[in-house]
């Protein structure tokens, strides 16, 4: 089983980033699971929403304290909580920023972190307002490049099921982000 | 009365009736802002009415002039809109 | 924090909400709260029902507020509000305010019958209903406040809302209380000179604040403000106040509306309106305008120039 | 003073002595003349309350949450249709600790209509957490308001007490009314910590997460667990200053009772001359009154009942699809003890079928014929 | 179809291939999907049904029995706060046999406000007479509506479909949504004898006094014990359509278990993997799922529990004053039996606290080292 | 029964409600439902909350009226009767009258959220109120109806009803609906004739219908009709209409209107009303009388001759 | 269907949802009475106002001509006071 | 234990009748219960109200069903229903009428039969509307002649404590009525 912890802020879509990653799973015949936080979601603050994968059906449904991986779409939520509370030594970090994974050392000891810019990608494919761009379906390309756990097929597959608007286009962001995603190849 | 998080560890600390105490000044909602708005004090003619119609508070008034409490000040972006020398700016806060 | 303040300010200056609450960017509810409770003054007991406050206010053990607050279910803001006076009443507390505050969904829907019981009564309380015209806190559902054309998440856009907006102002005033009044968080002077003008009337009381909700309406944070105005200059809501239900009085008399065009242009919930319902709402406002104008006893009739 | 009333009367004048100082409540058949009386009250100043007329019984309940938060003691009274009105009123009370004092005449539940009595009422409320006391006579809903007060302000809980429909709220026998300055002394006003107050203001209620609430809700556990120590207490103190002692359970003749009949309300009391004609024919049979059943009063029950040899339960109620109410508890509570009796669970007097000695004399006479209890349920009355 | 949805939506469609006539709805947190789902389904023409959007719960489930007695199928779905203000309707619903359909996201009843999962909703409505079923999975929401549909209109009485609060109302996960086709082979249109019709005048629910009244709340009786049959046959018929079968209980390992551990609704999944791994360490532990509450599967559970060694449930739920609502109905329905084991009686999750594979684990291990039950009550997870 | 018949009546001749039901001597509520059901004829639904009429029909398994009666809860009266006006749209039943039948306390106060709901979306229902102006069915407490001034068993003669009747009609116009009408069990031929006029329109019909009830009066069964005359020649309860919430007619102008004293002095639960509370009930009675007048656009004024 | 009062035996026989049909006719409400209407034919102008206004439906009309029902007649006395001609008289029920 | 059953229609005051009396019989110190039929009760329909007395505390709540006695308002209802249903052998039936206890032979068998004309009387005190007048309290009186249940003293007490208007005049009907019983003493 994957577990998979996505951060967000209350409409960057983190729950949107979730479920389209579930679909796209589903649709290889795969079991999953795709939940937001349970609460009260408030535009800009701090937000989380989870994935479960395994190859049989999944029966746990208590809510996920150790995920395998972190995708955040948010940078600036790195200074206000703990994204890596929980995640398994050597998870990966998925972070939106312009930044590179060597600039944060304080992850690299224990986890596998990759960056892209999916908020420049984002805008360059028109997703959401410019002020505030849907980074979510670009960096669900650059998570399956780096965790392996989806084809990139797939996975624009379950984008365009999931997303209302502009489907194309958010499948080019995430083929983009998929190409351009910084790490460390092992 | 502490203003700051209250955090019981243990029922037995809890008030019986869900009682609650004016502290929400420890959830620092600055954290919410994707956009700072910043006061150009050159042309502020300190009408107050970005102070007026702030929702979250976030704007007060120390020696006659408006300060935004960027603590709490979420970015909503009333005050730019409604100033009326519009000498408020929106910055980008940094990523 | 007011250091050195020389100045008039046109609201009172106290503070009784505090910051770090819940509420979204640019919400009008939010602003409703903070110039209520600057009119009210320390002496008042909120009660609130399920609606957006309960969760601007603050989880447990927090609170934004710094009066006394009762949460209390949906359907009970002006019944608690009744057992909160009777409770004072019997206990010699009599000067201290007691104020049902409730959105349009508790007040015009599930909660319309304890309001209806309490103003036969006369029960001595201060009613306010912001409304956002929509179920907000529970994701934007359509509530009988709801206007004609809207998308709501109930109310579709193949097929959106077809009954207009229940009249509860006039609703009200055929309860005959003491007073009954609008506002509009755009107009925060005369949204408090009329909260302070319920406080000093013994019996049931009736405010109506017109107040936008970024989320809901789909509209820019920043707009609030603006739209609040607009609602007003385009004669979408009139502020007005009827006192023993007959004697109208307009308190921003709108010579010359904009077209409510303006108003509802800047809100997703109204964008797949064609031309021709804009056309439909925008007679509507202005006849049920000069409706008001002349139950107000004033000789005018307005139209919109374009 | 003595007087001849009936328990609708004996209601309202529990609550006149008990000093309550908001009333909230709506008419219904078969309550009215708890109203009624209430209204006379307080236009003659017998009693100096204020008195909303509500529109309906959800707002009764919703005005006596907010008075009780001010501080007031509040006191309502409904049955049937309008208790189930209240629900989600009861579950606020509860909620908010807020003692205030209900009073319910048992009626069925409608459709169809319908006005006699059953327990489906008040038992449909037996998860909320509001206390249940059941009486047996007028002088005992009288008793029980004053005592309800006393424990639901110590434990800020609400209470219901509850009585039969017609065979009490509409039968009049004497009822000694205490005198008030006694009262004032076993029952001090009501006086908690925390109240809506400008002066030190608290919200109540707020949205709570799992964190926060499961503690609240295990302390409302541990609040209704102490009652049972309460009412004990107060029932005692009650008799030393009033000549009547009450507790959670009421032992007839049961010492050396080999069998035990349980029941409650009114049928508990006919039940009496039942025992006593069976003891005559040399039976060894007793009765156990349940009297409060919220709390439940294992302990007691659990006490009484082992080692007896087979127990019958009278059940003026269903829950559908599984059964009796008072037995299933009763069963519950026994469940892990060791030489406990086999338990028959009988029901009768559904939406007021009439329950006479006779009645209960064949229950207690078919559980000592039979040898082991055949079916969940068994029917008694019913035609068939 | 299989599709990836939430609970909320499983629900929704669960109406939809039911072919629902008409609805009412009012929303509430975590129900809002529901009804968005329904606006959405019914604008789109969909779903062919009267959608109407009433001004409270308590109007919705009286729409309800008003449409359900004119001969349509009806659906309507709430939580927690608006379920309790339906609790009169659900007894009319009842009373008047009017087989409506009900989903309730199980949420946390305020005050405090609240929006997380437990049963203290559902469960307070157990002394009604409406079905209950608890479901584990959004699969299982969807088939359980179709099936409830089936079982209500053949025995006349509502049912309450139940999922948990965002553990199932908010996760999407694989669903398959069965062939209209299919499903109409399987439900019938509902076509009840007697309606209102000016053609055939009835009145119904006129009043009725204690002779008739007794007898039709023992005729409700009968129906909710037939359903038990039905609800085991439906859910086979089910099977044999469309490969997934249901029961009034589910087994897990439970053959040779000598320790049982009984739990409902998502606790019962994740019990699963404790289970599993349980049994990986040796012990002999297996899960019994009390799938429907309403009508209580008492046979079913005391021919699998007689003969244990121990059991051991889990209630995320309470009845203030007695404990944990499904303990106290298993020890009811076992009491009378020979050779039962004892029963411990955990309570954990309240107000949505977390349960997890380990916490169940330790119930289970908690249960295995102790003696017998010390406490009517055994709290997990309550910050003592 | 009726043998030979040659004569034309002024009201239809079928009787749909029997004989043998359960009201008491001089039951205003029972030719109410007479007049009615001549109206609607067979094709019919009522549904009935709470009230006298729960009892007046019968025990079960006997009614004694001949259309389908759904008893409902007392506080859903109309939104029973939506329930089964969705119902029969569902099943393609649209001729089907439904017809949500209740008395003034399960109308002004425990249904009036019902009630506006329906309203609000103007369900296409009739929702008829007969009004004895207390519950009586309970034993006569004070409803919203109960007019200032009269004794019930809730306001004790040392406490009578302070607060002035409800004013629904008007309420219900605030509603907009179609068609709101008041009549009386003195007027049959009129009250039919709105029934009728009810039938015909799509939406929210609303018919108020004053129902004197000689226990709760405490009036002589006989004086029925003479007392519900009187309540409209009086002016205390004026029978007019109201379309669309905008369009008043009165269907009987009273120009000479008789002393409100002569309606009054026949019941006991005034009987404790001294000369000076007559006067302000006289003044009160005439002066909103006069109102209507005007709304109704009537250029009259009327005064009471000694 | 028979008119008469139905009395059901047994659960079985009783219809499940509490269902009545139209036989309150069953019910001779004229054992209420305590006074009697009784028409004078000869002034009698057969107007059926007395019909129009019984509550209890117990005046029906034959051969154009009011006839009191007396096994349902309450004696309200509504048609003795609404009678125009007056002609509708009452009288004492033996005792 | 004594159980007495008093017939009447709605309105007479068959419930004030059997209240009054058991208010009396209390004010000895001894029990007593009173009540009504459990129903809805309409002016002119037929009515039952009913009076336990015993000396010690009265436990049995159900209903009378062979009451000792049975008292009758109204001598109409005796076409319309059963008054002796479930007497006891030997009880007293005390009839409001003018007619003489001889008169009604087919009670005389089992029961004891008395008759007062306590219409009458009600109409000579001015006891109610003259077309119905009140003649609970005056048939009191005669009950307490025959059944010696309760003495005239005690009765006309209670009788001034339960009766709101003209207690004096009640009394007096009362007392005449116990005058003028028509029975056959034993
Ligand atoms: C009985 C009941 N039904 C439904 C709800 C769910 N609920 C909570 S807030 C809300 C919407 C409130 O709408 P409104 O009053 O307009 O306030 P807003 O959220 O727009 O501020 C609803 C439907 C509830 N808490 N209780
Ligand atoms: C929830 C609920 N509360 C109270 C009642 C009791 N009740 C039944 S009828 C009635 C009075 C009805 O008054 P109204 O509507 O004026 O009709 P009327 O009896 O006067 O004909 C009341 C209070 C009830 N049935 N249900
Ligand atoms: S609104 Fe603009 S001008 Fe006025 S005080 Fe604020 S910043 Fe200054
Ligand atoms: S941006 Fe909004 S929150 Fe920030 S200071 Fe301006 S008005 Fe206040
Ligand atoms: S949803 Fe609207 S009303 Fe509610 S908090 Fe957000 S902005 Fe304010
Ligand atoms: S109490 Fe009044 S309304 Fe009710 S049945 Fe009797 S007369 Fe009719
Ligand atoms: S009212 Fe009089 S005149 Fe007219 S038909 Fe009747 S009895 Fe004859
Ligand atoms: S007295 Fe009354 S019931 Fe009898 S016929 Fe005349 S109007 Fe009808
Ligand atoms: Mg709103
Ligand atoms: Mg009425």
């Amino acid at each position: 089983m994957i577990e998979i912890r996505v951060h967000g802020r209350g409409g960057q879509g983190a729950v949107v980033a979730s479920k389209a990653l579930a679909i796209a799973v589903a649709s290889e015949g795969r079991y999953v699971q795709s939940f937001p936080e349970f609460g009260v979601e408030r535009r800009g603050a701090p937000v989380y929403a989870f994935t479960r994968i395994d190859d049989k059906e999944i029966y746990v449904r208590s809510k996920i304290y150790n995920p395998d991986h972190v995708v955040v779409l948010d940078p600036t939520l790195i200074e206000a909580i703990d994204v890596t509370e929980g995640l398994h030594k050597g998870g990966w970090i998925l972070i939106n920023t312009t930044k590179k994974p060597g600039d944060f050392q304080e992850f690299c000891k224990d986890f596998r972190v990759a960056t892209v810019d999916a908020y420049n990608i984002a805008i360059k494919y028109k997703l959401g307002p410019k002020a505030s761009p849907i980074v979510n379906t670009a960096i669900l390309g650059a998570f399956s490049k780096i965790s392996g756990v989806v084809s990139l097929d797939v996975l624009l597959k379950g984008i365009k099921e999931i997303v209302p608007i502009k489907p194309e286009e958010n499948a080019q962001a995430a083929t983009e982000a998929y190409n351009s995603v910084n790490f460390k190849e092992e | 009365m502490s203003k700051g998080k209250i955090v019981y560890n243990r029922a037995k600390d809890i008030p019986l009736n869900a009682m609650s105490v004016d502290t929400m000044l420890f959830n620092k909602t600055g954290a919410w802002r994707n956009v700072r708005p910043v006061i150009d004090y050159e042309n502020c003619i300190c009408c107050m009415i970005c102070w007026k119609f702030c929702p979250d508070i976030s704007i007060y008034i120390e020696d006659d002039k408006p300060v935004i409490d960027y603590d709490y000040c979420k970015g909503c972006g009333i005050c730019v809109e409604e100033c009326p020398k519009k000498c408020i700016s929106i910055e980008e806060e940094g990523r | 924090m007011e250091r050195g303040k020389t100045m008039k300010l046109s609201i009172p200056e106290e503070e009784l909400v505090l910051q770090g609450h819940l509420a979204c960017q640019g919400c009008g509810a939010t602003l409703c709260m903070r110039y209520a409770l600057k009119a009210l003054g320390q002496n008042t007991i909120l009660d609130i029902p399920a609606c957006c406050w309960s969760v601007i206010d603050g989880p447990f053990p927090h609170t934004s507020v710094k009066v006394p607050l009762f949460h209390t279910a949906f359907e009970t803001a002006a019944c608690a509000a009744s057992g909160i006076r009777a409770g004072l009443d019997a206990l010699g507390r009599k000067e201290t305010n007691v104020v049902a505050w409730a959105g349009d969904g508790g007040t015009f829907d599930i909660g319309i019958q304890a309001l209806s019981g309490a103003a036969e009564r006369n029960d001595n309380i201060i009613y306010i209903c912001y409304d956002n015209e929509a179920y907000m806190n529970t994701g934007i559902q359509r509530s009988s406040a709801t206007p004609y054309g809207a998308w709501t998440t109930t109310t579709p856009v193949k097929h959106f809302k077809k009954m207009p907006k229940k009249d509860l102002v006039r609703i009200m005033a055929a309860h005959r209380i003491p007073y009954t009044a609008t506002a509009c968080v755009g107009y925060p002077e005369d949204f408090i000179k009329k909260v302070k003008k319920a406080k000093e009337i013994q019996g049931t009381t009736f405010l109506h604040i017109m107040s936008p909700c970024p989320p809901g309406w789909k509209s820019l944070p920043e707009e609030t403000i603006k739209l609040a105005k607009l609602a007003v200059t385009t004669c979408y809501f009139p502020i007005y106040e009827i006192e023993n239900g007959e004697k109208y009085t307009i308190n921003k008399v709108i010579k010359n509306p904009k077209p409510v065009k303006e108003f509802l242009e800047r809100q997703g919930r109204f964008r797949h309106l064609t031309e021709e319902l804009i056309e439909k709402i925008q007679k509507n406002v202005i006849d049920s305008y000069n409706g008001l104008l002349k139950k107000a006893g004033l000789d005018l009739e307005v139209h919109v120039k374009e | 003073m003595k007087q001849v009333i009936m328990g609708n009367h004996a209601l309202s004048f529990g609550a006149m002595i008990s000093r309550v100082q908001v009333i909230a409540a709506y008419p219904i058949t078969p309550q009215t003349q708890v109203v009624e009386l209430l209204s006379e009250l307080c236009a003659d100043k017998r009693l100096d309350a204020e008195f909303i007329k509500v529109e309906s019984e959800h707002s009764a309940m919703a005005a006596c949450c907010g008075a009780s938060a001010v501080g007031a003691r509040t006191f309502t009274a409904t049955s049937a249709q309008g208790l189930a009105l209240m629900h989600e009123m009861i579950h606020w009370a509860v909620g908010g600790r807020l003692p205030v004092v209900l009073g319910n005449i048992n009626r069925a539940m409608g459709p169809p209509w319908t006005i006699w009595t059953d327990q489906n009422d008040s038992l449909s409320q037996r998860d909320t957490g509001c206390l249940q006391f059941y009486a047996q006579s007028n002088q005992e809903v009288l008793d029980t308001v004053v005592q309800a007060f006393k424990v639901s302000e110590q434990i800020l809980l609400p209470s219901m007490v509850i009585l039969d429909a017609f065979a009490l709220s509409h039968t009049s026998e004497v009822v000694d009314v205490p005198d008030q300055k006694l009262v004032d002394e076993y029952l001090p006003p009501f006086n908690p910590r925390y109240i809506l107050d400008p002066k030190e203001p608290h919200t109540f209620g707020g949205l709570t997460g799992p964190d926060g609430y499961y503690e609240l809700r295990y302390k409302i556990e541990e609040a209704i667990q102490d009652s049972k120590r309460l009412i004990n207490e107060t029932g005692k103190e009650f008799g030393e200053l009033f000549g009547r002692e009450y507790g959670l359970v009421e032992k007839y003749k049961l010492d050396d009772a080999e069998i035990v009949l349980i029941a409650s309300s009114t049928i508990a009391s006919t039940a009496r001359v039942a025992i006593d004609e069976l003891q005559e024919e040399g039976k060894k049979v007793g009765l156990l009154r349940v009297r409060v059943f919220r709390p439940f009063p294992s302990e007691e029950i659990r006490e009484l009942l082992v080692n007896r040899k087979k127990v019958a339960v009278i059940d003026r109620n269903i829950s559908f699809g599984h059964g009796g109410i008072f037995a299933q508890e009763i069963k519950s509570a026994l469940y892990n003890c060791k030489d406990k009796p086999p338990i028959w669970g009988y029901i009768t007097g559904i939406g007021g079928r009439d329950v006479t000695v006779e009645h209960i004399k064949e229950i207690v006479n078919d559980t000592i014929k039979s040898e082991k209890p055949e079916q969940d349920i068994l029917w008694k009355g019913v035609k068939l």
